[in-house]
């Protein structure tokens, strides 16, 4: 017997979340966007900072010694919540640096050429798509996407289609930003695999709300986050199979990530420091790892359970809103807690600040994914995303305010 | 009123759906068209306007967006129309008013619009407390301005 | 009347200066690696954390409204930190990741190529060192360096030999992180702009201790580290001229940058957000905006009385301290309070072992400068550097150690 | 005794002096040189393993570093000489002490170096608390490590 999840003790854990917006509640619904970060992160980061700050690896004195090895430490933790070695596991600046690392290593190792092909899907966050164009259009492959079919789904049958001797690189997002729906990772690799092509799995959406195995995913590399995971900004993780990651050359150089360096040429240490050029964020690594702490406390299972059902009632109900159409209609998929929509004759700038004036926060945009907006015949839209701290009765809050957006805007009748 | 009843007042809805200078006019001999987006939101505007000596003889736009920037394009050509009567409001005018506009939305409500100068714009007064929504009111009065240097 | 510094209430503001090592005080002389951060960045980021947290540039709720102000204030004081506009401040994980991107964007605009030069000097940190050798690599460009003379200054005289008109870039630092010396920016800045070459400089140990005013100083692009001037991790700035910003491509790609992506390409952002792809250092941001005010707070002028006490305490003290060398040994350059050292016949890492154990942590090793310390004939040294909280005291502490450590390893009998 | 003293006792202090095995031989017919690196404070060593069927016959080295890193690779050819006897140690059990040696000084002084197995060398426990130095104790060892594999 599992025992209901307690969202309420989760929520004491989130200072932000007592925040009141003109006088109501703060209804936080932009986690995919950035989540909140609970105070066990906070105080870590500080206590680092209070009491063990100083360059890591580096000389013989004990603050350097304590923070080196709360450093490593933390590499060893956040590796283990992707089940992970520390050795394969390389700190960036976020999601957006790991893909330009990738990219950008692969351009310089000459791994790619004209008549070589990338493949993408139509459902990318532009951090998954431009590092690839420009890769393309420096070595002269060619870039290629995987459509998206009208609910939301990758088309499978053009990616079979696509994906072949030409292929060298296949990178997808295991969630997309906007449309939510875990993709699947299985098929993907084993087409890319068939063609001999690398894979690049973007996980930043995933990383938040699914258990990761990133080596028993079959993918090749794989990028995520720190502010998505609860963690701080400036820090995220690129993890890669040690044969890939060996094979890289490094997309930046500087102090750490040499043995040998004369005044005409230097010599690399092997993964991960060869990918850690200069001074790393520190205390926000120390921080990321009492993130992913945090979450792994909580009972998998439970809070799995409380987001699958926030997402069936997140969806649902705002499908029976009239005037509400939503991206990435469909039942068919695993899901996580996000949705996209837009409703009938008012722009999503507008839906947004009337949601706001009820406290509740969404984004609205493109949401960095332009080409899969134009793809639903729209520019902009609104998106609602939950985190383990979201309750049901912010969902309804959320419901309730999409229902009244028509009416104040004098679109349509309120529905009865 | 609300704050966000003083955002959205009623003739800022009214413009937003009866958009003043909707649909682009033919190019002049002194005209310029201008894109300006909101790289936020992805909003586009498209303003064409056409000079006559010192004087802005007409300006037309087409884009998609909130109703704060489209209601912002349809009054500014409101009150070019109302203030430059049949000659056109000189340009010296036209760019003092973007000017005054672009200050007064970046005052956090210090600074209101008034009416006498701004006609029906006046009532975006509101939106300078909503910072997030000031470049959605600006966008028109950005692409004029631009608009005015090239023409 | 300048009242004296109060060294006392600037320490107050520091937590962990109270800590003991092995029930001594700490003494910590390695801010040239990292500072430590005063209760007012601490407090700030946690505040920004706790109450305003969210998506920058983003959506319209609240929250998204109040962390964007804050953002974009935080980018007007530091830029006004080094005397310039905000649109010239490009925020970057630090200042080997704003090298990197100066060298990279370079690479990419095809901007050098063979016949042209690149000219560093001896004296180069790695991160200003490396991005360059593999920029000359990639581009058949050739790299050049203005030697390091016996007591540390650059040799001028071969400057003006090595720059002209194959020189295409003359990077170089502000102040050695090794030789604490402040080099001459003015003549390099006029050999180089004779040429017609861009110049980069590298102002990460200038940043926490001179008063900048960078468009004045007549460089066309500089970098600094916020986690050297009492600011967090993961953060620095690279500035700019606008005219140069404004020609360079970007380095790294992703969301935030872009005005309209396809699956087929994308139209870029003007500078500074054209350098800044995919979520920034948000919390970072605020929190530097708070190091610098914090630092502009008290009287510079007394403030840089105050390091120039304990460089020229530290600088003699150690001078007349039997078997000790000092690398950079000259008193004809302005200084900062830094400065690397050996001990005749103990290697550096056990003299910092030593020291440790008297409290005293400084860094020991070759500080990301091979090619300096391979000059000197010395694979590693030790080097203490001061911060506005040193005491004189401090520094006799650090005295009193080193002419502790030859008897202690019984190299020589301990002089008189 | 401090941690300071614990970490430098006279033995290390001596052997730093008088290093043991330093100055490489003549290479032998079956021999491996490995030249190892500290990255965090540059400290090189060159260590020559010569091995005569599965034994050890030959450890020398040079390098120039730290004492703890000097006396280290110095009481390691101590050990070798004196546990291996004239025919030299087993390769087995060179192998089996490098792996001892190494969870010893990575135990943060949990484990410590028995006298009766590693002769002086024991004398190096006290680094094992001072994580930033083992790899210091751990070059010489690691660069035989590596060269019983190629040898
Ligand atoms: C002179 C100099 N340049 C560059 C750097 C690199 O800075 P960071 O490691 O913060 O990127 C440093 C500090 O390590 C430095 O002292
Ligand atoms: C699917 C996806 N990929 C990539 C990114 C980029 O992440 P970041 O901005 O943290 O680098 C995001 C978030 O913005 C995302 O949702």
């Amino acid at each position: 017997m599992t025992l209901p999840f307690d969202v309420a003790a989760v929520r004491a854990d989130f200072p932000i979340l007592d925040t009141e917006i003109d006088g109501r509640p703060l209804v936080y619904l932009d986690s995919g966007a950035t989540s909140q970060k609970p105070r066990a992160v906070l105080d870590t980061e500080r206590e680092f900072l209070e009491r063990a700050n100083s360059a890591v690896h580096r000389g013989a004195h004990t603050l350097a010694a304590d923070a080196t090895e709360l450093f490593e430490e933390a590499r060893v933790t956040v590796a283990a919540f992707v089940g992970a070695e520390p050795e394969q596991l390389v700190w960036t600046s976020g999601a957006t640096g790991g893909l330009n690392l990738i990219a950008g290593s692969l351009g310089y190792a000459g791994r790619l050429g004209a008549g070589d092909e990338i493949v993408v899907t139509e459902a990318e966050h532009h951090a998954n798509l431009i590092p690839w164009q420009e890769l393309a259009a420096r070595t002269g492959a060619r870039l290629r996407h995987i459509p998206v079919l009208d609910d939301g789904m990758l088309d499978l049958h053009a990616a079979a289609e696509l994906i072949g001797e030409r292929t060298k690189v296949v990178a997808f997002p295991h969630v997309s930003n906007v449309l939510g729906i875990v993709n699947p990772v299985a098929e993907l690799v084993t087409l890319a695999r068939g063609a001999g092509a690398l894979t690049v799995l973007d996980a930043c959406q995933s990383a938040p709300h699914l258990a990761l195995d990133l080596p028993a995913s079959g993918v090749d590399l794989a990028v995520f986050s720190g502010h998505k995971v609860y963690g701080p900004y400036g820090i995220g993780a690129l993890w890669g199979r040690d044969e890939v990651l060996e094979a890289l050359p490094p997309f930046t150089t500087g102090g750490s990530m040499i043995t040998t360096v004369t005044l005409d040429g230097a010599e690399y240490l092997p993964p991960p420091q060869r990918f850690e050029a200069g001074t790393q964020p520190v205390s926000q690594a120390v921080a990321l790892a009492a993130a992913v702490r945090w979450l792994g406390a909580h009972d998998p299972a439970a809070a799995h359970a409380h987001e699958a059902t926030l997402e069936t009632r997140m969806r649902e109900g705002l499908r029976s809103i009239d005037g509400v159409r939503l991206l990435g209609d469909t039942d068919a998929a695993e899901r996580i807690a996000l949705q996209a929509f837009a409703v009938d004759g008012v722009h999503a700038h507008d839906v947004g600040q009337f949601l706001d004036s009820r406290g509740v926060a969404v984004r609205v945009g493109h949401h960095c994914a332009q080409p899969l907006h134009r793809r639903f015949g729209l520019t902009a839209s609104v998106r609602a995303s939950a985190a383990i701290h979201t309750t049901e009765e912010e969902i309804d809050t959320l419901l309730d305010a999409v229902s009244g957006v028509r009416g104040f805007f004098g679109v349509a009748a309120v529905t009865a | 009123m609300s704050g966000l009843e003083s955002l959205y007042q009623e003739l800022i809805l009214d413009h937003a759906k009866n958009r003043r200078g909707f649909g682009l006019a033919e190019p002049g001999a002194h005209s310029a068209t201008v894109h300006q987006r909101n790289p936020i939101c992805g909003d586009e505007i498209t303003l064409r306007v056409d000079v006559d000596g010192d004087r802005v003889a007409s300006v037309t736009w087409e884009g998609a967006g909130c109703s704060i920037s489209q209601s912002s394009a349809s009054m500014l050509v409101a009150l070019l129309q109302e203030d430059g009567g049949e000659d056109g409001m000189p340009i010296a005018d036209a760019t003092a008013l973007i000017g005054q506009f672009r200050e007064a939305l970046r005052s956090r409500g210090r600074i209101p619009l008034d009416e006498e100068t701004f006609a029906d714009a006046a009532a975006l007064s509101g939106v300078s407390k909503y910072t997030a929504r000031v470049k959605c009111a600006m966008l028109a009065w950005v692409a004029l301005e631009e608009g005015l240097r090239r023409a």
